[in-house]
């Protein structure tokens, strides 16, 4: 690569200021263009159709009444698609979930699609539609789903990782373990052990944009699609992939997201847009309603977990066990695999085991949300953590530092920590002037922790030096949380000029080299170490600019504040000569001056939260409001304070809103009886107080500036902090999240009834 | 398909004319007919607040309103908040406060808070949170939103003071 | 001659035909480790195609096969993650 | 569809009747359009009543008010008057949703969308409030309670359209009050509301009329509760008792909002705090 990719400590100028974000004006005054926002001459408008069964067999689909339709320019079922059984297993799945292939597997599952000339037409089209379906037994809980007596969803799924390996289907896909030692040496040297169940229920990520995109494909195969999305590159080749056109010939845009969360990384209606636009040969604009939102996209998996811990009088936990069930929807997926890697990763424990059962259910395909899995096994974890303390008679922090995973520590998925940053937020914590506030009546404070990956991934950058020394900075990655901010902040350090001398874009899929997702926290980790070698690269062609202005060796040039310096014997005199300066000659130089740099930027850090929530309990409708809360989080470096704090304030929202209101609510047909924001219980801005937040700074040895990712973690520990501190206020444990005012108001009867 | 009918409306202070099916909202007129893409659609049922505009003043959610019902109506958008190419107090304190993160809600919000502080020069905290109650952010946690309203606030008031001593 | 080295595997990851949780190879690159093991272990290429991240010394590696193995480092090969 | 805007409530009513297809009448639009949005109706004709001079406006009289059907919650809000008179018919209307709800939702469509959780009519009966409701023939005077019969069913007939809620002038010494329980803060629909009033001669309640909201097709008058407050100052062992007429007085549904048993037990507890708050704004002392 050519590029140092270790950590430096140094001194900025631009990096961990505060500065505007490029994209502020466009967005304050209507002008930036989301996924909705694009139009095309003669663009149709596409709507799809979907199953109001959980499960149902198509056996057959009519499409003649709606294409009679004056207006109608196309239709597609999956007949119209590449059938891709026996290929790619999971690229047969993603485009299944597009549309159903012979049964609906969940409720809202995609059936058919129809472009017309406008919406009326369109919507009239659909119930043109004549579908015919035999209903099937569905299955939408993850634990019944498990049982025997529970309908096979799919004859192809036999459980993986079991030995010997099963001879019948069944919903459980895959088991995982994970850990190290022995559990039950473990558990014998306890003086106390605590086992409790848990459940929590499915959420989305509630972005605020509905998916949307326009798709225009040509007879000759080359192809255009403007869409919202959290990795255009990424989009383009599952699009190419699912539909048989070349990488290449389809340029794909991403307009401005509006909010993503891990749900604009997967496909939903863009292939089928492309298919209705390859088939009426018109571009096609495809929105999503927000049921459809609900109803097809998205979800997190619902859950339900054992833990088993056991501790020390001291408070040493000796032994600690998982027993994860995570379901993906209707298809198979790994989610239960990411709760076992995270579920104990905040702490040192000799032994311990996480098992992870991965479960197909009739709901839809789960899809990432801000570190998938890991909010409900630190549910679980943390709450059980609290519980195990107040045994061993410690507070719910120092049982935590005594435990806590330092530099050193095996990680439960296997390798050995280096640099982390958990036990600062936790001492961090105990400082706060927050733990030592007064709580009023039915008040309680709870403390929890969280961890996820960051991870890095493929990114390529340009920096393009204009004659009047200001740079265009060309980026692949899709900006969610303020990256091009903080993007143009690292090439102004690194080139020694003012942030509002830089201009951040994101480029479409035929400007740069391929760019993974914006996803795992990786955003200003990869493109930021992408743009400081970019800058760097474009440093060195300044730098022999300089030299043949100067009539010097190159290596006789040095680059300081913006300007390059000859040093040296013979011509220490010689004037500095200034970017702008070296830029504006640079027609009779050699050309234009820009840098570039594609990397794999691997060697992402860890994420490490620590948060305070205090919540007021009213004892007799069981409904808690958050009185106080505070995020600790390690960030490596902020590149830019003010959007990690919206990092850590969004994600803690978010696990707040999971904790207290939001959930999938199914009928008992399966169906989903709350697909809108009226009933999907968003937090407002009425529910919340502000939400403190402190950054704390451990460097990643392998980012030059020490950065890690931030933007997932903070959604970890809401719904333990929120159940312990329910816990404190009420004396009521609540293992099942959401902890709903009815929930919290039957344990609490339930409680004294008992007592 | 529903009858089109010709309306005649004001929009940020200008007369506008647009054609729209009898029963298309008028968020959809102003995105679609209108060219105000400012308006957003993040449900189409009134429950989040991104298509937020005054009609005759009023704060209301444009899914909510029929687009005929313009008629003779003044209608205001998130694109009639800057005047004379300068952006509003609470456009600008919404840059500098990061008070947005996707920005997909942001010109619900400013059109809801503007028409708060039409109301209300001097909100507390809690006032502006149930005003901006219907108002849905997913990527803030909404600190830096109410930060921003509460210091846009703060200036607009030196200002009418200010302009107040002058006249 | 490549460096002799220990690979663990991430208790998840089971190899048919493995010796266990740990496999000996020789290698100086994640590209050659992975190709050793491809070579030796039958259903190893079906793990790849699963998901594989490489964890020398802590720091996790999910693409860059080019990266170097210390002597004496700690290999551990875990599933590959994806975030939100 | 085709929509209308008459300029006279009779007009409105005969060009209802007279529709042979789907025909819907439009004051706030909150909730025609979202049924609109997610294809539950169909209209043929709309019938758009707020050109109709005097439907936008709140009119004061010695007897009462007189609230056009198209008068906004906001407005409503702003009003000296009612809120000085009937606080608690207010605060209901002004809990239908956000701001953005409030400049568009009337309390003559909250009552004809004959929601069970709609929050104004609970707030509405225990006022003694009244439909005036314009035929194309005839007008008459419903009591609120009388309207609606059922979930999404009033006792307007085809044609039928309300002009405006009538309230009286509260007597001396009268306060009301209504309250609900939602998970949230804000945003939601009722999953319990209760509304009391209650008139004080000398610190003691004399008449109190209680009503329920969310717990049963329609909103619920429970005169037990009534009878628990006449006589009392709020003592414990009277509050007891209307918590306990409110429960049993319930016959909720299990449903995506709220549990049969939650509901009922909610009933109680706030029926407790609207009496106390009703109580204190009659000017009792607690």
């Amino acid at each position: 690569m050519g590029h140092e990719q270790k950590y430096v400590d140094k001194k900025y100028e631009v990096v961990g200021t505060r500065f505007n974000r490029p994209d502020g004006i466009d967005k304050v005054t209507g002008k930036a263009r989301y996924g909705a926002d694009a139009s095309a001459p003669g663009q149709l408008v596409g709507r799809v159709l979907r199953s109001p069964h959980a499960h149902a067999q198509i056996v057959k689909i009519n499409t003649a009444k709606a294409e009679k339709l004056p207006g109608v320019k196309s239709i597609v079922t999956s007949a119209d698609l590449p059938d891709l059984t026996g290929g790619d297993q999971g690229l047969a799945d993603i485009l299944e979930n597009c549309l159903a292939r012979g049964r609906a597997l969940y409720d809202g599952h995609a059936i058919a699609a129809v472009a017309a000339v406008d919406e009326q037409t369109a919507a009239k089209a659909l119930k043109l539609i004549e579908v015919k379906y035999k209903k099937l037994p569905h299955v939408t809980d993850v634990d019944e789903a498990m049982s025997e007596s529970a309908p096979v969803i799919h004859d192809r799924i036999f459980t993986r990782g079991v030995e010997p390996k099963p001879s019948k289907p069944s919903n459980i896909a895959a088991r995982t373990q994970m850990g190290y030692g022995d559990v039950d040496v473990g558990f014998a040297e306890a003086d106390v052990i605590i086992e409790k169940t848990y459940k929590t229920e499915q959420t989305h990520q509630g972005y605020i944009e509905p998916h949307a995109c326009l798709a225009s494909v040509n007879p000759d195969g080359s192809a255009e699609l403007w869409v919202t999305t959290q990795g255009h590159f990424v989009f383009r080749n599952v699009c190419a992939s699912l539909l048989g056109l070349d990488i290449a010939k389809l340029k794909v845009t991403s307009s401005e997201i509006g909010g993503g969360f891990g749900g604009k990384t997967h496909v939903w209606g863009e292939p089928v847009a492309l298919a209705l636009s390859r088939k009426a040969n018109r571009p096609v604009k495809m929105v999503m309603g927000r049921d459809e939102v609900f109803r097809g996209t998205g979800p997190t998996s619902s859950t339900s977990i054992d833990v088993k811990m056991g501790a020390k009088k001291d408070g040493t936990i000796t032994a600690a066990v998982a027993e994860m069930r995570y379901q993906g929807g209707a298809f198979p997926g790994n989610w239960a695999m990411l709760a076992c890697m995270t579920a104990f990763a905040c702490y040192d424990i000799k032994n311990n085991k996480s098992v992870g059962w991965d479960v197909v259910v009739n709901r839809p395909k789960v899809a990432a949300y801000r570190a998938p899995s890991a909010p409900m096994a630190a549910f679980a974890v943390e709450s059980t953590i609290d519980l195990l303390a107040k045994e061993v008679g410690i507070s719910p922090i120092d049982m935590r530092l005594k435990n806590v995973a330092r530099e050193g520590t095996q990680a439960p998925y296997g390798p050995t920590y280096g640099p982390i940053g958990i036990e600062h937020t936790l001492k961090a914590v105990k400082d706060h002037p927050h733990m030592r506030a007064k709580l009023k009546k039915n008040q309680g404070r709870g403390v929890a922790c969280g961890f996820w990956f960051n991870i890095g991934g493929q990114t390529c950058t340009d920096l393009n030096i204009s004659v009047d020394g200001t740079v265009n900075l060309t980026l692949g990655t899709v900006d969610v949380g303020g990256s091009r901010s903080s993007m143009a902040m690292i090439a102004a350090e690194e080139l020694g000029i003012p942030y509002d001398q830089v201009r951040a874009n994101i480029a479409d899929t035929t400007s740069l080299g391929h760019n993974d997702m914006t996803e795992g926290s990786r955003g200003t980790f990869s493109s930021g170490m992408a743009t400081i070698f970019a800058a760097r690269d474009a440093i060195s062609v300044l730098k022999q600019r300089a030299a043949q202005m100067w009539g010097v060796p190159e290596e006789d040039v040095i680059w300081e504040n913006g300007q390059a310096i000859a040093t040296g014997e013979g011509h220490g005199n010689l004037p500095a000569l200034t970017l702008q300066e070296i830029a504006a000659k640079s027609g009779r130089t050699g050309g234009p001056i820009a840098g570039h740099n594609e990397v794999v930027a691997d060697g992402a850090g860890m994420g490490f939260a620590s948060h305070i929530c205090d919540v007021e309990v009213d004892p007799e409708t069981g409904r808690s409001s958050i009185v106080r809360y505070t995020v600790v989080q390690d960030a490596g470096k902020a590149i830019n304070p003010d959007y990690v704090e919206g990092q850590f304030q969004g994600g803690a929202t978010q696990g707040i809103g999971w904790a207290l209101n939001e959930e999938y609510i199914y009928g008992d047909d399966g169906c989903l009886q709350n697909p809108g924001f009226l009933d999907y219980r968003i937090p407002v801005c009425s529910d919340l107080p502000f939400i403190d937040t402190k950054i704390l700074e451990v460097p990643n040895p392998l980012h030059p500036y020490g950065v890690r990712g931030v933007g997932e973690t903070s959604i970890v520990p809401p719904l333990a902090a929120v159940g312990n501190a329910i816990a404190n206020a009420t004396g009521v444990r609540m293992t099942h999240a959401p902890m709903s005012p009815p929930r919290v108001l039957a344990a609490i009867d339930a409680q004294e009834n008992a007592g | 398909m529903s009858n089109a009918t010709l309306v005649s409306t004001t929009v940020n202070g200008d007369p506008v004319q647009f054609a729209c099916p009898t029963d298309e909202s008028l968020m959809t007129a102003l995105r679609n007919r209108v060219g105000l893409t400012g308006v957003k659609e993040g449900c189409g049922t009134g429950d989040c607040g991104a298509c937020s505009v005054t009609l005759d003043g009023s704060l209301v959610c444009s899914c909510l309103v029929l687009g005929v019902e313009a008629e003779g109506r003044k209608v205001t958008t998130v694109e009639g908040l800057s005047e004379n190419g300068e952006l509003h107090v609470l456009q600008q304190k919404f840059i500098d406060h990061a008070a947005l993160q996707c920005g997909i809600c942001t010109p619900g919000f400013l059109v809801a808070a503007k028409a708060l502080l039409d109301r209300n020069p001097n909100p507390n905290e809690t006032e502006i949170r149930y005003a901006l109650a219907g108002n849905l952010c997913r990527c803030t946690g909404y600190d830096k939103i109410v930060h921003a309203v509460q210091d846009a606030a703060k200036d607009m008031r030196k200002n009418n003071n200010r302009s107040k001593k002058r006249s | 001659m490549h460096r002799k080295m220990r690979v663990s595997l991430s208790s998840t990851f089971q190899l048919a035909d493995g010796p266990g949780s740990t496999l000996d190879v020789q290698a100086e690159t994640i590209a050659e480790m992975m190709a050793s093991l491809t070579d030796r272990y039958t259903d190893f290429a079906a793990l790849l195609e699963r998901g594989v991240a490489v964890s020398i010394n802590g720091q996790i590696y999910r693409d860059d096969w080019t990266q170097a193995i210390p002597a004496d480092a700690e290999v551990f090969l875990i599933p590959r993650i994806e975030g939100g | 569809m085709r929509y209308a805007t008459p300029a006279s409530a009779k007009e409105a009513a005969g060009l209802l009747s007279k529709e042979k297809g789907a025909a819907f009448l439009l004051a706030g639009g909150t909730d025609l359009l979202v049924k609109l949005k997610m294809g539950m109706v169909e209209p043929d004709l709309v019938v758009d009543i707020k050109r109709i001079p005097k439907i936008n406006e709140i009119q004061t009289s010695a007897k009462g008010f007189t609230i056009g059907a198209a008068v906004s919650g906001a407005v409503i809000g702003e009003h000296k008057g009612l809120n000085a008179a009937w606080p608690g018919v207010v605060e209901a209307a002004n809990l239908i949703g956000s701001d953005q709800i409030q400049g568009r939702a009337t309390l003559a469509g909250n009552l004809c969308n004959a929601s069970p959780a709609a929050d104004s009519v609970p707030a509405m009966i225990v006022a003694g409030a009244k439909a005036v409701i314009v035929g194309p023939n005839k007008k008459r005077t419903v009591p609120v309670e009388k309207v609606v019969e059922g979930p999404g069913k009033t006792c307007l007939t085809k044609g039928e359209v309300i002009e405006a809620i009538v309230l009286p002038k509260p007597e001396p010494r009268t306060g009301d009050a209504y309250m609900r329980f939602i998970p949230r803060t804000e945003m939601d629909i009722a999953v319990v509301g209760v509304a009391i009033s209650l008139k004080l001669e000398r610190g003691v309640v004399k008449k109190a009329k209680v009503a329920l909201g969310a717990v049963a097709p329609t909103a619920v008058v429970v005169p037990a509760a009534a009878r628990a407050l006449v006589g009392s100052k709020l003592d414990d062992a009277s509050l007891e008792k209307l918590a306990a007429a409110c429960s049993a007085a319930c016959n909720p549904i299990d449903d995506k909002r709220g549990t049969v048993e939650y509901r009922t037990r909610v009933a109680g507890v706030l029926a407790k705090r609207a009496a106390k708050l009703a109580f204190q704004r009659a000017g009792g002392a607690l």
